[in-house]
């Protein structure tokens, strides 16, 4: 698929030397800040589970126990276990619940061997929870080899979002009988901006259903049944990004989670949350998909949504790019690199499908070994539903013909609802005609002029804006509305209170063993 | 049992409608057509799209909740009330019972030419992989094709000394089928005695199966109807409740 | 947009020849017979209009008399002209309600002298018909000029019929104002069959609106305003095909009509019209419609909704042939060919889309100058809207690629009924969409082996069957069912009756000048 | 004027429907979808399309005439009853009437984050063509961005000393914006004695413009609003009616 562009391969290289020098300060933050999600994703980790009377999880009332006794910057873990030996209370819940009702407190130990000890409690408490991501992943593995891989790409994601989980289940199963390869269960709007993740299985959520372990682990469980009935494993994807990127990592590492939402901007960007905390956030999260074999897939589309898809084309190409940086460093691989873009051009524009295509095939030659994530156009979708499921169409037959990886399926009632039962077999009846009947149309596609000129022009625009960042800064980039006009100042923001900077002493057992 | 429409959550009465109104694109046209909605129980309707076509008309898109109840078990359909023969019981339930073969003549008679649905059913390729009638060797079949005017078919069935007369209406403008298949049946009672009379079955993909009273014949098939459907019917009415 | 499918330009030659060489006996016998409706032709041509208290035209009355006193094989000219000069009744309107009422009888003159002058004055009356039809031609030349051609191809060519003339023209002007250039008012179901033409504006088809002198000149004044109005010349189509298609074709001329739907086989085959009868109208027509400037209009498309459009590809491609040699034949010029062929592959097929871009490009390419037409998916539509819209998108698309000169635009509601007003609205939407986004995607479509062995495959079949027409005559074939599944012996059929060999005096002033 | 919906021949009555049943697909279930139709006033309904999904649920597609007129006079709308001014106009009339600058507080509240739409009304870039209402040299815009808390916009309506808050609601699932909408209206009453509370302005793309009183808010805007439209009203609505 590769090579129908002729990029040339220096320029190529300089965009991603490019990438990697504005990215390396934004590494160097992360890697001496910590957060309180964090820290609650150890402890999470580490066994602690459930949450009091009013619904807040034990994991926040420890570490806020913590916090206001010594402080972030040395991370919960040592103080967590020395407490832990001096009071005898193993059991980390119940440590926690003690600690909430203030009968028990906190430091940091001064002593070698009382330091040595708590760490070593520590990793070994942490690395069960590890020993769980790892044994998830073998399992994924194991059916994967039973029930197999979908037997062509892209690979079909649908949206579930009834705000019921008890109503998701029986939609996603649906939608995996009529084809769907990876369902996606859209959290509740506003979870994002909760500091904690709420518990047990859910019916209330707007406009998507809130992620918890519970309601993880109940869809995972309807899903590998559906996968044994189909024959074919079903992937599950939720959303990492937003105030509990670390923690939601965790549990999705542990309930066998497949994909998760999480890209290094968009909670910076779409939910005014500081930037500073975000970065150091997703660069934990991104460690523990690592471990987790999940594939994450980022939010370059969200950009298109605001900014104009011409315009702005080159924002998502350095934006990847960034992703891509700070998902090597994090420890991901190549194929779970699930880059996003998007079918977002206005289609009265002329030629517009074209220029989609030089979009999206600049994407897929940038990044030829990643599951690019190609998402349908939401913006220009109107209440007209017959031209809504044309344009869809388009966008299927885009996403073929430049070999996407994975493709979000657009909706006809993009602009009226969240998805309708209904309207999920028609968007699945439609991916299905596109690449059953033109899927192989790629072989009768050699990019003119136009299209190869338009995907120079970007990749060149991209160098530029890059050259632009390294001299500036990303945080400034940011805090200027370079992405998505959104203006994002690293002092401002949403869960700033929750970020320290590490002391010398700061330890983290988690981090250490990923 | 009762059931609403399902958008995406049990009992939210969701439905998509759409239509035209001739009258031009203002906040008043948005009115009527809400009104409209309305009127067919949808409360609330959420007016999703509108686009004026030429002058004087507005072409519209409503979502939204209809309180309507559907009783399943107040549902009058037609449903098939006799056993699916396979082609052998059918040949052999016509030779032990009728003694002879039985007379089929077929037609799309009126202006309309549409033959592939009275083919499908009639003749030997058949349709979904079943066989048509001719198939069978106990139906003696006679396939008069398109355009065939009525008293050319009652000529044809009283000449053939036809068991079953088989028509097929496709072109619904105008209820142009429901007219033609009333002059057909008119045509036959007039013709024969009701003793006489051959079967009247009418086919087509927008009859209503219900409808056989109003228009004076047997049995309606409608859309997706099978070649052995027919025959089956054709015995359970011919060899059972006549013979 | 030729030479992407590298024809072996010996191959194309082969298939041309053996189409003349199975034609020519066809177009022996047309030359050889008059038909009633051809002699009715000459007669509207000289100017007899009208209809008797029934609505029987009278130049059905006149040929009928004429007839029944000496038969059609001398042609009606010199009997009525002769009849006219001894009973001194010019006006041959008024000549033909005489002889209706029995008070006019016909001969063939014997002497010189009177069959010269018969002719001279039939010449002359019939001069002047054509006259017309020469002043509507130029007239064409002068508004295409003034208000210019589409700007796109393919042009866009919407169906209206409502069955009423008066709501026709407002539905009809409102597609102009869409996007439509050319208007085809679809005829009542069953005129095809009617041995006359009716008379005067009709409010009562079913499923399309009857085609009569008056309701032509209306629509097309319509369409002239509407063509003022827009700054561009709206055409108009009608339907020659049937029982009467050279009368319908001299009218077509006279009223200005731009296209007419005019097959060599279509009615004997889908309308089960005697051989014969069909071959000698249609070569009368066509000379008719060559010297009005009209494109003509085949039907290919049709056999595609009988016989399964993979299967009987090769059918099309012998049939177009057929057709462009007896057009020729005919005197029409390439660029009045508007050879028929559909988008009708199962699209459940797989590479359904491509095997469709195969066949339309072999048609392209095997008739490079001729303005195909490209009629969309009937067969495989149902009452899915929604999939509808989407199947008609891909033929639009289809269309684009393949550099069709005349683009039928799809209706989603094709299974359902016949177009409604908001469905020529949202098909037109489609159709500009998708030319707009996508009408250039041919300078980046290059068709792989898939595409190109499959149009050599279905050239390759077509010479067979060429050759096996050749050798067992061209009427036998039909009669065997070779297109679209239909046996048509060449003695059975309608209008057989009407049918006459030419004797020795024959005289046809019309052909004459033709 | 009594209208109908328009298919292809005036007073046909003809619209087109699609639903889901959360039943299977079988004969009574058709019957079910007919059921409905003719419920909705559909007469005759004609059901062109059913398709099951997943095991318990049908897809619908109904054509049909519906009986129902349309009465254009006795629609209801919320027409624009205040002239639309030019943004020079709006900032004479707020410089002459108020002889101050008109302080405005936008933000969308609950867990709502789509921005598009206000920022459109709000910010300098505007939609359309039309300039924002930060261009406006008489207004003072503040803008709180997404996700804002009602406490929080109260809060800052206080301290800004907002004559006008516009509010923006795009997420409907579950009725979100009504809620969200009554909550806002409720706090400011509670907050604020009558005559010092703010005009209270709400938008989204899918409220009904006649709901204010419902709502609680002085008036409603939806899809397709120009920040021209809403700058006039303020000075209508701030400038002539209360001053
Ligand atoms: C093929 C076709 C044609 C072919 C017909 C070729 C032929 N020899 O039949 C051609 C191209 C000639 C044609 C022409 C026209 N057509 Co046409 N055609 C169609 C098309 C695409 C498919 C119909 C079909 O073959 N269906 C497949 C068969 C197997 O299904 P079926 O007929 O429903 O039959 C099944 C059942 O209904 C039942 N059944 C049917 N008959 C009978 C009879 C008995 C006794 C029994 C037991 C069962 C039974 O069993 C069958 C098997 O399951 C439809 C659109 C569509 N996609 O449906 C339009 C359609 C039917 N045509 C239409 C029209 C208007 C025309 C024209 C009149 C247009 C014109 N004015 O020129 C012409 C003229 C035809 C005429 N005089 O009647 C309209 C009818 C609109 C309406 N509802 O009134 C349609 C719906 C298209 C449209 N939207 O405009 N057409
Ligand atoms: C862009 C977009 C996003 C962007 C938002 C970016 C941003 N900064 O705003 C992103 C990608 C972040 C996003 C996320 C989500 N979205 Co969103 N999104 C859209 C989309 C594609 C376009 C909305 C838009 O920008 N319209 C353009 C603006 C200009 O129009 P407008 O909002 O109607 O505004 C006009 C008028 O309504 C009016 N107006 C609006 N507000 C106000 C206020 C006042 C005071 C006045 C006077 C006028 C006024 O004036 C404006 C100008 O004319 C729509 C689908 C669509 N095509 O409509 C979905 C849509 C709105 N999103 C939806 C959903 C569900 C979500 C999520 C909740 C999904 C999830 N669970 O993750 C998330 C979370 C967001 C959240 N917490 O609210 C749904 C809402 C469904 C429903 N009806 O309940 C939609 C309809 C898509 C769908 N079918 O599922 N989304
Ligand atoms: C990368 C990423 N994360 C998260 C989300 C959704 O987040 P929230 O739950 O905040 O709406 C999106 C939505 O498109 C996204 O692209
Ligand atoms: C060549 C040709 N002639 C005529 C017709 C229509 O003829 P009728 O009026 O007989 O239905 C068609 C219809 O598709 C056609 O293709």
């Amino acid at each position: 698929m590769a090579g129908k562009l002729d990029l040339d391969p220096r320029t190529v290289a300089r965009a991603r030397a490019l990438a990697a020098k504005a990215g390396q300060p934004v590494v160097d933050l992360a890697r001496s800040h910590t957060t309180v999600s964090v820290e609650r994703a150890v402890l999470r980790l580490a066994g602690v589970h459930g949450a009091d009377a009013d619904g807040i999880p034990w994991v926040n009332r420890l570490v806020d126990a913590v916090r206001a006794d010594v402080g972030l910057g040395h991370g919960v873990a040592v103080p967590v276990f020395h407490a832990a030996t001096t009071t005898g209370v193993e059991d980390l819940t119940v440590l926690a619940q003690k600690a909430a009702a203030g009968s028990v407190r906190f430091d940091v130990p001064e002593k070698k061997a009382e330091i040595a000890t708590a760490r070593r409690l520590a990793r070994r408490a942490a690395g069960a929870g590890l020993k769980i991501v790892d044994r998830r992943r073998a399992e994924r593995d194991r059916l994967i080899k039973r029930f197999g891989d979908p037997k062509q790409r892209p690979w079909i994601y649908l949206i579930v979002a009834t705000g019921d989980i008890y109503e998701d289940i029986p939609q996603a199963q649906a939608a995996a009988r009529a084809g769907a390869d990876i369902i996606a269960v859209i959290r509740s709007t506003g979870q994002s901006l909760l500091d904690y993740v709420p518990e047990g299985a859910t019916r209330e959520g707007f406009a998507g259903t809130y992620a918890t372990q519970e309601n993880f682990r109940l869809m995972r469980a309807a899903l590998d049944e559906t996968s044994k009935e189909l024959g074919r494993y079903i992937r599950l994807t939720n959303y990492a990004s937003g105030l509990c990127m670390p923690e939601i990592a965790a549990l999705a590492g542990m309930e066998r989670l497949d994909m998760m939402l999480n890209d290094s901007m968009y909670g910076i960007l779409f939910r005014d949350i500081n930037p500073i905390r975000t970065f150091v956030d997703q660069r934990f999260s991104r460690q523990v998909h690592a471990r987790a074999g999940i594939i994450i897939n980022t939010g370059e589309d969200n950009y298109l949504t605001t900014a104009d898809a011409v315009e702005a084309a080159h924002t998502v190409t350095v934006s990847q790019l960034l992703n891509e940086f700070f998902a090597h460093e994090a420890g991901l691989q190549d194929w779970q690199l699930g880059l996003g873009h998007a079918f977002e051009i206005n289609p009265d524009l002329p030629d517009s499908f074209r220029l989609e295509l030089a979009h999206a095939l600049l994407a897929r030659e940038l990044f030829p070994e990643a599951p690019l994530k190609w998402m349908p156009p939401t913006k220009h979708m109107t209440g007209d539903v017959f031209r809504g499921n044309l344009l869809d169409g388009f966008f299927n037959l885009a996403g073929a013909l430049t070999g996407q990886g994975i493709l979000l399926v657009g909706m006809m009632t993009e602009a009226v609802v969240t998805p309708w039962l209904s309207d999920r077999d028609i968007a699945l009846q439609n991916v299905k005609y596109v690449l059953n009947g033109a899927g192989n149309l790629h072989e009768d596609f050699t990019p003119g002029p136009f299209i190869r000129g338009r995907a120079d022009q970007v990749l060149n625009e991209a160098i530029d804006l890059l050259e632009r960042i390294v001299d500036d800064t990303l945080m400034d980039a940011i805090a200027d509305g370079t992405f998505g006009l959104m203006k994002r100042p690293a002092d401002r923001g949403k869960g700033l209170d929750g970020v320290a900077r590490q002391e010398e002493d700061y330890y983290n057992p988690v981090e250490e063993m990923l | 049992m009762i059931v609403r429409p399902y958008g995406d959550t049990t009992g939210d009465g969701m439905v998509q409608l759409s239509f035209t109104l001739p009258i031009p694109h203002d906040k008043r046209a948005e009115g009527a057509a809400l009104q409209l909605a309305g009127k067919m129980g949808m409360d609330p309707a959420m007016l999703v799209h509108a686009k004026q076509m030429g002058d004087g008309f507005t072409f519209f898109v409503v979502y939204g909740k209809v309180g309507h109840l559907v009783d399943t078990d107040k549902v009058q359909v037609v449903e098939r009330d006799f056993p699916l023969l396979s082609a052998k019981e059918v040949n052999a339930a016509i030779k032990r019972r009728l003694r002879r073969r039985l007379n089929v003549v077929g037609a799309c008679i009126g202006t309309d030419a549409h033959t592939v649905g009275i083919d499908a059913i009639l003749n030997l390729k058949g349709i979904a992989g079943e066989k048509g009638l001719e198939y069978y060797s106990e139906l003696s079949v006679t396939n008069m094709g398109a355009q065939v005017s009525v008293p050319e078919l009652v000529e044809t069935a009283r000449e053939k000394k036809a068991d079953a007369v088989l028509v097929s209406q496709v072109v619904t403008q105008r209820d142009a089928h429901l007219h033609n298949t009333r002059a057909m049946s008119a045509a036959f009672r007039e013709a024969l005695p009701a003793g006489k009379r051959p079967l009247l079955i009418v086919g087509g993909p927008r009859f209503d199966e219900l409808m056989t009273g109003e228009l004076g014949v047997d049995r309606i098939f409608s859309r997706g109807t099978t070649p052995r459907e027919v025959a089956s019917y054709l015995v359970h009415a011919l060899t059972e409740n006549r013979a």
